[in-house]
């Protein structure tokens, strides 16, 4: 029981903030909120395939670093406080996640590697309940056919649906209770995205069409995965861990409203005095910064715990409660804390201009993935009491 | 304290019902419930005509004296004509800073060659007008006045300096402008209150974008503006007088019947539980009651503050301090409960009128809190006029 | 529509403000908390029979003032500030208002004037959900008998239970979809009084249990009293103003909690300065200050439409809203105004000593009495939103 | 960051357990949950004597050096005590105040004398202390001290004053006290540190009743108390950096393991919300789920706190500022919750042990964003310290 960060983690976190302190600037996001693809695919570039970010969490024998959890949240933490415009969270912080819990052998062996080295962009739809995927995946149907599946429905946020090459899809088998899990090219016959136009315009989302898209057996890109030994425990836990790295990038959202408060409010003067000194503001200061370091202890410890913790049946539901607490008490802190910026930066905390509205806006946004509060908390009230 | 009406207020207020009925209709049907905060930019042409239409039925001006070209209704009366204007979908009014700010202050302190130059523009919705009280370094702290201004020796004044948060500046023909008529005095001595024409080669508009993506807001730069001999309220270097009673007006009626307006876009977002589903979760249930609960306060708070107190004249004291924070703290909350109603819906940008309203009022209602007193300015207020409590330390100037 | 309060109006406050600052002084509210009956007789015969404030709500005709809701609040209101000790919200603002809406005119005739006079003290079970009396009628039946009724069942809280002269019976009747209303004398045989030691002692509870209880047709003193053709909309609409009773008196108790504070604010110096002129401590006072003054719109609002409203099943629906409204936002109001008054005391505040403890307990006592915030506005959601 | 422990720590949790098992039993087992804040007139003789079974065990100041007659755990195996312990029900500690705070504070700055004379009896637990810090008149403004004192000619020291606030003064034998020696002295300078017996002439205890009827505070009066000459702690005037230095201690490592206890008190209120079908409330759920979470979070934030930090020892930096202000408004969250999830039955007052333990952390939950550095502090703390916000301005003294 140490959680202390480790050299190695202090290493990978300075290197994510010094990166994205030089690349993800203000007007870097503003000006890849307004690319098709919702990214510069130059820094994309750097961090998949010179900084190794994608590898981090990939098991070493498929050529990844072997690291995890505690990791990933780290660079989320800081990709979320420079709101950084890149495929990452979709190829990573959902699709290799997902790939890694629920896929076979096989699967893993094919994807996880292309991920790893930068090379391959995957995603797959974000939910907006409680559930672990099944939300999802109740919207799209797989039919079994002579050499393998067709599947037929509709996926209603994709992040980075209209850059990605692959798209994971959960869909429901009759005669099957859990659902399946799917890889398909996005390119294929049958497949149609169209891009959403989102008031949060930092992580670009797509509603995805399938008209009898084909999954053929043996065939290179388009597949059945899931591997029926370890989905209904995988999912649950990609779910949690998912969840996870979403809080830590609120964590992230909700650091830079609160610096961006103490700066301006340090250097704007009313009355004569410099509007930082005036105790109410301390006190708002200060209780922001009060939830910003309960969060982190959260997102850390279930970081650690998903490192440390057993990944049984009963493992992953623990992490499930505590990662669904964690992601929605990381929603109310971002909208918190943005709500605060915006009110305590006066006048130009309502205008384009300043930067507190673009954490705001993901904030809102955020609020829904995955689950709304209310929503988590209902399901973690469920564990507890019945 | 009786909330029954008389019958003559009964046929007032159908009178008032029946004749937006009859004229919001035809062309103006596309005005219905728009131009609001947050969407002030909605067809201002139309709006403008809109105005006019108003006046000919005799509906600008509705609380001015007659002998001002008003209609001289009482307290009850206007609360009546705002509550049934916005019950009806009435446009957010583009004659609204006439009306209900610099007409008031020059029936108060305007010279009679003021009054008539200006007065039956603004009743009959021909002129428009923009405040100019903010700067850039002000904020909160309206007194601290950095735009100059001095007289030519034609009597003229010129302006220089820098205005901003200016609504609608670039649909308006007038400008008022509190600007500093005494070198090297502070605060708010030495300030004088001038009319400007916003059409000349001395001023430049340039939009404010706010987060919302709309421009309502403006910066107003003066170079060497000019304003006529006559056209200073009050006398030089007592504006702050002028600008503070007309403050007290801001605060006062002219926020009237905004309820209406509140209660129709509550009504929106219930219909929006409805749709979304989201109307089944019991704490979006128990926000929608609050919500709902905090409308009815809303409407007693303001027939609180416009009642007559019990020394007589209006009781615009511990209620009128606690009106603005209250509002405007409540409509922010509801633009929160509007978007976590609609869902992920919320998020992708939309022409749905069913939706596009509800998210304006979540993305202008940030700015409720701050314009027109902030809510820290207001709780500083509240606590030392209201309670009594110690004066901020001001730090020698 | 005229908001302001009456000459009239404002000599009852007054009055009641005068005879309140009088006579329940902080030592005279824990002298009468320490009584057996709860209060100090000789005050409740001042304010019953010489101020003729039993009297108010009376109709004309049965003895009484003829004045009703506005005038009862800003009794209430000042009886919460000073925390009066006296039978009068049992009598006055639950039985009375009770026995005017839903029992018969023989019943009213017999009952109304005695109350009004001063010269009879009748109480009910207060329930704790947001029905309108059919929880307290839920745990009593009442059977028919040759001659009358037989009462069997038990009240869990009735205030002044042990000091009153009667007692409201709700009862459900086998066959009836409303509930029966009946009035039984307090020393009747069969009927047990429990009295409950609580830790708001500024009101007495008791457990009165009716073990065969009879109400005999033609008998003096218990009877069954609801008129069928007013029950149904009468107890709706008693409900209603019971909770706006309530709600008043909240109101009285937030606004002593912010006076208490600002005094002791206004005195108590820290770091050389009163503790009113940190900033942080005026943003508080002026949160409260906004919620008490919003409070007391809304009670007063409400007041004035329980005076002019239609008292139809309509009427009686909305009034109802809207009072369950402002009994949940005046309970949420007077507790954090009691919470905060404790804070901003300090070390002095969570003493004995020290009277915001008074206000804070009684505070928790009211969130239950007539239903929880949560209750309540899960009743006005319903209206909204089916 | 690691949360799995080591087969040898493993070990040791269960070495504990099982000590706590085999001896948290038959007349001590009255003792189980008792005792805690809000609950410290609980037997106190009865405690006296568990504190020396404990002493017995060698389970008093697991954490002081070996040196000193502690055991010198590290702080993982501290945690693990201190958790194990309140897992198991283990009751306050009434030798608390000399075990995590005048202790650590002799051992820092103590006379090898005075560590001589006070460890042992820490130690065995055959003497216990009460706190003389704050005075009625001083409240958060620690340093603003009255109390003085003074040599007389025989070297020893005699104390004037009062001091509020002093848990179990009536219980303990000794008392700290920081007084004032130099006249005329202002704020922190010119304070000296005593320790002085509580049963002499000079001294008057009087409890002080709390808004729960308990009476675990006192007033304690002196009036010539005598400390004898080498109980003076550090130099004459200097008392205020032992002072601070235990002030440290305080918000460091003695309130590990209170997590266990506010687990144990969870857990009751969620039986009791199953009992009283207030669990069947959607608000009341989702306020029980956010208890647990913010539970989980405390936990996480003592780890964080107590790890240690990148350069080196421990990290009670920015995670330290916010560890009381969060664990305490959780707690009073916690008490309100309770109340509201028993429903009526919470005003009756009860001596049911599903009953009685809740009611005592509604009421006194209230004292604990009070003492010990009020929320008012804290935030100021937080801000200045944590986010390097401008200081309060201190009119001149």
């Amino acid at each position: 029981m140490n959680f202390a960060l480790t050299e190695d983690q202090v290493l990978i976190r300075d290197a994510a903030e010094s990166f994205l302190a030089d690349v993800s600037t203000s007007e870097a996001v503003r000006a890849a909120a307004g690319h098709p693809y919702g990214y510069d695919v130059e820094v994309w570039q750097r961090l998949s395939a010179e900084l190794g970010w994608c590898s981090i969490a990939v098991p070493e024998a498929l050529g990844g670093m072997g690291l995890g959890a505690p990791e990933l949240v780290l660079i989320q933490e800081q990709a979320g406080r420079h709101l950084l415009c890149a495929p990452f969270f979709s190829t990573v912080c959902l699709a290799a996640n997902l790939i890694d819990a629920c896929a076979t052998a096989a699967a893993r062996e094919r994807l996880l590697p292309a991920i790893a080295g930068g090379e391959l962009r995957v995603t797959v739809g974000l939910g907006s309940s409680a559930e672990d995927w099944t939300d999802v995946a109740a919207a799209v149907r797989a039919h079994r056919t002579a050499d393998g599946w067709v599947l037929d429905g509709c996926i209603e946020r994709v992040p980075d649906g209209v850059s990605a090459d692959r798209l994971l899809v959960w869909a429901q088998v009759d005669g099957e209770s859990e659902p399946a899990l799917f890889v398909v090219n996005l390119d294929a016959p049958g497949i149609e995205v169209a891009a959403l136009q989102t008031w949060d315009a930092t992580r670009h989302l797509s509603r995805i069409a399938l008209r009898g898209v084909s999954a053929v057996v043996g065939a290179d890109a388009s597949m059945r995965i899931d591997d029926p030994q370890r989905v209904a425990t995988g999912r649950v836990r990609s779910a949690a861990l998912a969840r996870l790295y979403l809080a830590a990038e609120l964590l992230g959202h909700a650091q830079q409203c609160l610096d961006l408060t103490v700066a301006y409010t340090a250097e704007r003067k009313q009355f004569g005095r410099p509007v930082g000194g005036f105790q109410a503001v301390k006190h708002r200061c200060a209780e922001m910064m009060v939830r910003i370091e309960s969060l982190r202890s959260g997102v850390y410890g279930a970081s650690a715990r998903a490192a440390s913790g057993a990944d049984g049946a009963q493992g992953s539901a623990e992490l499930a409660r505590e990662c669904a607490m964690i992601k929605a008490l990381a929603a109310q802190t971002a909208f918190y804390c943005a709500q605060e910026a915006i009110q305590l930066h006066g006048g130009v905390g309502f205008t384009w201009e300043y930067d507190p509205q673009l954490y705001f806006k993901r904030a809102q946004a955020a609020h829904h993935w995955l689950g709304t509060p209310e929503m988590l908390r209902a399901r973690v009230a469920d564990a507890l009491l019945n | 304290m009786r909330l029954d009406e008389t019958p003559e207020d009964q046929a007032f207020r159908a009178e008032v019902a029946q004749w937006m009925q009859e004229h919001l209709n035809g062309r103006f049907a596309a005005l219905k419930h728009r131009g609001g905060p947050g969407d002030e930019e909605a067809d201002p042409a139309l709006r403008k005509d809109w105005e006019r239409e108003l006046a000919a039925g005799g509906w600008t001006c509705v609380g001015w004296p007659q002998s001002c070209g008003g209609r001289g209704l009482s307290i009850e009366r206007q609360v009546i004509f705002h509550e049934e204007y916005a019950r009806a979908g009435g446009p957010g009014r583009m004659g609204h800073i006439g009306e209900g700010l610099i007409g008031p202050a020059l029936i108060e302190f305007g010279s009679p060659a003021q009054k008539q130059r200006f007065l039956p523009r603004i009743v009959d919705g021909t002129e428009f007008w923009a405040q100019g009280y903010s700067e850039p370094g002000a904020g909160s702290d309206l007194a601290n006045v950095q735009t100059r201004c001095w007289q030519e020796p034609d009597g003229s004044w010129r302006v220089q300096g820098q205005k901003i948060w200016t609504s609608l500046a670039h649909e308006s023909d007038w400008i008022f402008v509190i600007a500093r008529s005494e070198p090297g005095s502070k605060g708010s001595k030495g300030l004088s209150f001038l009319l400007l024409k916003l059409d000349q080669p001395g001023i430049e508009i340039r939009p404010i974008r706010q987060l919302g993506g709309g421009s309502e807001f403006n910066e107003v730069f003066f170079d060497g503006a000019v304003a006529e001999a006559d056209h200073i309220v009050g006398a030089p270097g007592e504006g702050w007088k002028v600008a503070m009673g007309l403050l007290q007006i801001e605060r006062g009626v002219s926020t009237l019947g905004q309820q209406m307006h509140f209660a129709y876009e509550l009504d929106l977002v219930i219909q929006a539980a409805r749709r979304s589903g989201r109307g089944d979760d019991p704490a979006i249930r128990a926000r929608i009651a609050e919500a709902w609960g905090g409308l009815q306060v809303m409407r007693y708070n303001a027939l609180r503050m416009l009642s007559p107190s019990e020394g007589g004249g209006l009781q615009l004291g511990r209620e009128a301090l606690i009106y603005k924070y209250y509002w405007s703290n409540w409509h922010r909350d509801l633009g929160k409960l509007a978007m976590d109603v609609l869902g992920p819906d919320a998020d992708v940008i939309s022409d749905d009128p069913a939706i596009r309203p509800l998210q304006q009022l979540f993305f202008f209602s940030r700015a409720d809190t701050i314009y027109a007193g902030t809510n820290e300015i207001q709780l500083n207020i509240i606590a030392e006029r209201g309670l009594g409590m110690p004066r901020e330390p001001r730090p020698a100037a």
